[in-house]
């Protein structure tokens, strides 16, 4: 008979009418800014550069080796080699980025520059709460706004930063194996393969 | 390598169905090295169209359907070169495929004439259509020959390995390094 | 005869008169629509609510918009019309003449037969239909046939038109 | 009439919107900024009253030479920009990628990865889908109703994308040899519960629209695509089984491990929207007959092959044609190898594009509400016609 | 109380009981009230579209949304007035003005409560169509003078739906005329004010009350520009219909003439068959006969939201075939059914034959329409 299929259609708007007063499942509507959903581990946004210890100069993992630079798709990442080293994390001396600039207006968060990087120096960060009033210059970030700590790293990805922090520790610990084997170990190199241990505790 | 159902066809037959059935067509094998295998026919320009009516209609091939049309830039270093027209075959009522046809142009500049096989298979008609948006091959017997992705009045084919891209854009400073390098020029010129 | 009565009747004459002057069509339409306002106000002003309902009803709402329509639909048709002849004037001038004649003399006949001019006669629907479906049932199936008939020409055309088309 | 002379007459029809050598026809140009063209797609279309005349389709204004990009980038970085080609559907797209990179170089795909593959591309059609018959009842007129409806639920599924790979509609999640990162039992779990709430969805959807008298009478008969003219236009996915033409990738190429689920390829006989729009409600539920095997056999293992680099990552020269069964239609991707870190030359075949090519011919004389309808079930994303 | 107190007193007194006082005490509150109305129903529309999407619908302006509508009349009213460059200018200026006008007009006979109405006219239902009439020429003239082809075809099937389905909507509602043998709408609100034992003598009651109440809803579901007869705003194809080329305070008040008219046709089908402002039982008449009449309103508001929120939009030759095709032989039908029922005596028989009548027409009528569209239920086969 005519008519059928719309009473059943308006029985089913009815349904889910009453049932949005009802059952909270039914009402999607996250209600943003008082309201947020819980974060999800594994997503990612824009990158940030990780640093260990407190001075985000002194514990930038970063070498500035140019491998992001190359690999990145849309190209907005700018890196200026340094002149000279200074020591690393490690107390190894390494070049570090003199700029290191990310276009986040052009970035398309895809997470090739983690992939590529050796140092574990490039992560995702998830924050998106960017909006800026200057187009310009807001969303073009410099070093010093895209670094974040290992801390941070920790908070936002818990198991895949323990599992980096893992890693590199393990590789400190051979590097350090190696060296004890080749000579005696200078005194000095000691405090600084503590750094990241003291991260990892915190975390 | 996962597994295929459907094998690619076997080009010797082929063309030797071709060569009963279309007289005078040259056909030449284009063997492709890669684990795929997918071997191509070079078929000359005169016959395409008699040669793909006969891929289409031969009962033993049926290649009713044309997935895939495109075309390639091959310059050379001294000027020369051609461009190339690929076409992927597939049948939809014996479900094999696919059979890769390439057709020629004589150069790059004046004698850049390709038959269109539009006429006989529909699909080629927008992508023939971008082909002579981007490359530059003009298709003969077209039924809408007509600029498909940029506008008309357009200079240029934008896919062509030595087109330059016109360099009239507002820029903005960027972290992009070529566009930084572009946006300063123009700042430059601009304070000039 | 008050200002009210000019006041509609000033509508009335402007809207019709706009309606033979302006030159673009639908504002022809337009200004008839004001015209048959005026026209029903007047019909309001004599106590006929029926009538003048229905004059605003059918006339300004229905008549008027099938005729917009009928332009927006045939204008591009007969777009070849030929300029106006001095010949047509003068026919449409005697045309008119004679109309307003016959209607001028219809009136004032009538105004003998009226018992007293200035009763209000009874408008009301139940007078109206009472008229129709006694006194006048003969005149109103001959309308209602011819009406009938000429909506059956006008499918009949509209069918040809199409099978034409297709 | 009289008193008016032709040209007068003309410059009137012209000033009213009537065109002046057939002036009884009206050229109106749907889009760019039309609501319901799926995007920033044209349609020049000749009316005739409210009847089709001429319909040509206009494309380019989403155009951004996605094929030029992937020609200065690596083959490693093309993929984040094939998310973008079908924005609901960056998964199979992925897939369509790694597939012909994987035929290029005749890289193995590990056990895991495949079937991973498989339900990230199943859930993507199920999302697409879901979203593709809202977007229909939308064109209808239907107040979003339904589109909420399929939102709602593409949330669950967009979630798992999310916690999956990083990214709700940008995933870049496959890569050649494998996957990018594996799948947590946790999350194998939460797919399941996903799709077997699925179904629950699809029967509301039904009850909502399938009987309704408005949506019958609106799409069974309109849109017309008969099957010798849908093979001959090349036309693939979900509109052309609904004309009856029995041809699915998955099934045809058995790329991946599609040979090994059971599963049914439901056809049209009409071939109209309505026809469409059952396809792709069946498709849904045969979907998730492919999902529950593929989580139910799910093994475990590497996802990513480990004799491929990624990075520098260079083929010897040839070419290769891989193709898929996208949500949309057959997705191709055909890369030509110099040797060189980047493709030679790389070409996506749009199954939106291709599927436009007899927009006309199935508008023609009908209505413009019928244009409306006929484009929402053919089922079209600007970002990959244009590219 | 202040001397000032006892003058104002005194002149509203005055005012109350002269003619102009009489005219501003019934006009003034149709202007306030309706327009009030549309507010909260711009409001109510967009929180149950949304309850019915399974969203809060608006709720950032002020506490639950309520500040919603002022924030869209502030928004309607700051923005810039554009008028396109070939439009015909007074016509376009005009057409607005005569919606409203037009849509305001009806309500002087709407009888509001048991002594609220503005002009209780004797051909008080023929003034409704009459006043609403002139809202088609109002859309014709906002279509066609803004010279652009989307305008013209939402004119064009604005004025092809409301002149189609104004036949219906005008036989549906003689019945009622014709049972309460009176064209004032007065008068056809006191024939259903009684009542026998609890029950009221509503029109909707008995079977051909039913069906003509259904026939009128339908009717001014179309004529009112509703869902699922939207065709002439028809966003998804049509952009806005006839109004796409307003901006600002005059497409505000196509707004308002749209909702007005929904309310107005609304108040006159429950004039017509829910007893107007009658209480539904008869112990329930100490509450005030206002409160009803508004209450009845919203209730069929919130059914047109609710058909809002559920179907798709027909298509135009569709409209046109359910308008001749079906809804107009229905309402003949239901024209003879009515007046079968005033010469048969009272019992169970008159009732069930006249319903039995109705549903067989109802269901002959369907069934062809079905037919003759070639819709069918179908089946679908699988390959392996």
């Amino acid at each position: 008979m005519l008519g059928k299929g719309i009473v059943l259609g308006l029985a089913e708007t009815a349904r889910n009418f009453f049932g949005s007063f009802f059952y909270r499942a039914r009402l999607t509507t996250v209600q943003f800014p008082e309201e947020r959903l819980p974060q999800i581990e594994a997503a990612r946004n824009f990158p940030f550069l990780v640093f260990d210890g407190a001075d985000w100069q002194q514990g930038m993992r970063c070498v500035a080796c140019q491998i992001c630079e190359k690999e990145c798709p849309p190209k907005c990442i700018l890196i200026e080699k340094s002149k000279d080293k200074k020591p690393d994390a490690t107390g190894k001396p390494q070049f570090y980025p003199a700029v290191f600039n990310i276009d986040v207006s052009v970035c398309m968060s895809c997470q090739i520059c983690v992939e590529v990087c050796p140092f574990d120096a490039i992560k995702m960060d998830v924050d998106f709460e960017l909006s800026t009033y200057d187009r310009f210059g807001g969303l073009l970030w410099d070093k010093q706004r895209l670094s974040k700590s290992n801390e941070h790293y920790h908070q936002i990805h818990p198991t895949e930063a323990a599992a980096v922090d893992a890693a590199l520790a393990a590789e400190r610990e051979k590097l350090a194996a190696k060296a004890r084997a080749a000579n005696a170990p200078p005194a000095n190199a000691a405090p600084s393969t503590s750094a990241p241990a003291t991260a990892e505790g915190q975390a | 390598m996962s597994p295929e159902r459907s094998a690619n066809m076997d080009v010797e037959m082929v063309r030797a169905a071709l060569a009963a059935a279309v007289p005078g067509c040259q056909v030449e094998i284009i063997a492709n090295s890669r684990p795929a295998a997918q071997h191509s026919l070079l078929v000359d320009a005169e016959h395409a169209v008699a040669i793909a009516e006969f891929l289409r209609d031969d009962a033993a091939l049926r290649l009713d359907y044309c997935s895939n049309v495109t075309g390639i830039d091959w310059p050379m270093k001294d000027g020369g070169g051609y461009l190339e027209a690929v076409y992927h075959l597939y049948s939809m009522e014996k479900k094999h495929g696919p059979l890769v046809l390439r057709l020629r142009t004589l150069d790059r500049v004046a004698a850049v004439h390709l038959p269109s096989l539009a006429p006989v298979w529909r699909s080629a008609e927008l992508q023939e259509r971008e082909i002579f948006d981007l490359f530059g091959i003009q298709f003969d017997g077209h039924p809408d020959l007509r600029r498909l992705l940029m506008w008309e009045g357009f200079a240029g084919h934008p896919m062509r390995r030595d087109y330059v891209e016109p360099d009239d854009y507002e820029y903005e400073p960027t972290a992009h390094e070529t566009v930084l390098q572009k946006a300063q020029q123009h700042q430059r010129e601009a304070e000039r | 005869m008050s200002g009210e009565f000019f006041l509609a009747a000033g509508l009335t004459v402007a809207g019709a008169l706009a309606a033979m002057i302006l030159r673009n069509l639908i504002h022809c339409v337009l200004a008839l629509v004001a015209g048959f306002a005026g026209l029903a106000v007047i019909y309001l002003q004599l106590g006929a609510q029926f009538v003048g309902l229905a004059q605003i009803f059918v006339y300004a709402g229905a008549v008027a918009i099938l005729a917009a329509f009928v332009i927006l639909l045939t204008q591009g048709v007969e777009h070849r019309t030929r300029p106006a002849a001095v010949l047509d004037w003068v026919v449409g001038a005697l045309l008119a003449c004679g109309v307003f004649a016959m209607l001028a003399w219809a009136i004032a006949k009538s105004v003998q037969f009226l018992p007293q001019a200035t009763q209000r006669p009874d408008a009301g629907v139940r007078a109206i239909g009472n008229a129709m479906l006694h006194q006048f049932v003969l005149p109103l199936e001959v309308v209602g046939l011819l009406l009938t008939a000429a909506l059956i020409g006008a499918v009949l055309t509209a069918m040809r038109d199409e099978e034409a088309g297709a | 009439m009289t008193s008016m002379t032709t040209a007068e007459l003309e410059r009137q029809q012209a000033e009213m919107g009537f065109d002046d050598g057939a002036s009884h026809l009206l050229e109106v140009s749907m889009g760019p900024q039309h609501p319901s063209t799926h995007g920033v797609f044209r349609m020049d279309v000749v009316l005739d009253g409210e009847r089709i005349v001429k319909l040509k389709p206009v494309f380019g204004y989403l155009h951004r030479n996605h094929e030029k990009i992937a020609e200065s980038e690596t083959y490693l970085g093309s993929m984040p920009y094939t998310d973008r080609l079908d924005y609901l559907c960056s998964l199979t797209n992925n897939w369509g990628y790694a597939l012909a990179v994987e035929r290029l170089a005749g890289i193995t795909v590990p056990e895991r990865a495949e079937y991973l593959r498989v339900i990230v591309a199943e859930l993507t059609r199920l999302q697409n889908h879901a979203c593709l018959i809202g977007f229909l009842l939308q064109d209808m007129g239907a107040s979003g109703t339904p589109l909420m409806y399929a939102f709602r639920e593409r949330e669950t599924i967009l979630d798992l994308f999310e916690s999956l790979t990083g990214a709700r509609m940008m995933c870049n999640y496959l890569r050649f040899g494998g996957c990018r990162v594996d799948a947590t039992p946790e999350w194998l779990r939460q797919a399941q519960q996903a799709v077997e709430a699925f179904p629950k969805f699809l029967d509301e959807y039904e009850q909502l629209l399938t009987g309704n008298e408005i949506l019958v009478a609106r799409t069974q008969g309109v849109g017309l695509l008969p099957k010798d003219m849908a093979v001959q236009a090349g036309i693939t996915g979900p509109t052309l089984r609904a004309s009856g033409i029995n041809y699915d990738v998955r099934k045809v190429d058995g790329y991946g491990i599609y040979d090994r689920f059971a599963f049914r390829v439901p056809l049209g006989e009409h071939g109209d929207v309505f026809d469409r729009y059952m396809i792709r409600l069946l498709e849904m539920r045969e979907s998730i007959a492919i999902l529950r095997q593929a989580l139910r056999e799910i093994p475990a293992g590497p996802v990513q092959d480990a004799r491929t680099k990624l990075r520098g990552f260079r083929p010897k020269p040839g070419e290769a044609y891989a193709r898929i069964e996208s949500p949309k239609g057959e997705l191709g991707f055909y890369l030509v190898s110099d040797g060189s870190a980047n493709p030679y030359r790389y070409r996506v075949r749009p199954p939106s594009l291709i599927n436009l090519t007899v927009l006309e011919e199935m508008c023609l004389g009908r209505n413009v509400a019928d244009v409306v309808v006929t484009l929402g079930s053919i089922d079209i994303v600007m970002g990959e016609v244009d590219r | 109380m202040s001397i000032f107190m006892l003058h104002l007193h005194a002149w509203i007194h005055a005012l109350a009981s002269s003619a102009l006082g009489h005219a501003l005490w019934m006009v003034v509150p149709v202007l306030v009230v309706f327009p009030a109305l549309f507010a909260v129903t711009t409001l109510l529309e967009r929180k149950g579209l949304g309850r019915i999407q399974n969203r809060y619908g608006p709720n950032r302006a002020g506490p639950w949304g309520l500040l919603q509508p002022m924030a869209d009349a502030i928004k309607a009213l700051t923005k810039e007035d554009v008028v396109p460059e070939a439009a015909d200018r007074l016509v376009h200026f005009c057409a607005p003005v005569l919606m409203v006008l037009s849509a305001f007009l009806v309500y002087a006979v709407v009888p509001v409560s048991r002594t609220w109405v503005v002009a209780p006219l004797r051909a008080g239902v023929l003034f409704f169509f009459a006043a609403g009439s002139l809202m088609e020429i109002a859309v014709f003239m906002a279509g066609w003078s803004s010279r652009s082809q989307y305008s013209l075809l939402g004119a064009m099937r604005a004025l092809a739906q409301m002149i189609s389905y104004e036949i219906p909507l005008v036989l549906s509602a003689m019945v009622a005329v014709m049972a309460a043998g009176s064209l004032s709408m007065v008068e056809i609100v006191r024939r259903q004010a009684g009542y026998s034992g609890i029950w009221p003598h509503w029109f909707v009651l008995t079977p051909w009350g039913l069906a003509g109440f259904v026939l009128f809803l339908i009717a001014a579901t179309a004529e009112s520009n509703r869902s699922p007869f939207d065709l002439p705003e028809g966003e998804s194809e049509i952009i806005a219909g006839y109004y796409i080329e307003y901006s600002g305070f005059k497409f505000a008040l196509f707004f308002l003439a749209e909702y007005l008219g929904m309310f107005a046709i609304s108040a006159l089908g429950i004039t017509l068959f829910l007893g107007g402002w009658s209480a539904p039982f008869a112990f329930l008449t100490w509450i005030p006969s206002w409160i009803w009449f508004f209450a009845k309103l919203l209730a069929l508001i919130a059914g047109f939201i609710w058909i809002r929120g559920t179907l798709p939009r027909l298509r135009m030759d569709q409209l046109m075939r359910f308008a001749w095709e079906f809804l107009l032989p229905l309402t003949l039908c239901h024209l003879f059914v009515a007046g079968v029922w005033k010469f048969f005596p009272t019992g169970a028989a008159r009732w069930l034959g006249c319903a039995g009548v109705l549903l067989a027409v109802y269901w002959l009528l369907g069934r062809r329409l079905e037919q003759s569209g070639g819709l069918a239920r179908r089946t679908y086969h699988f390959a392996e």
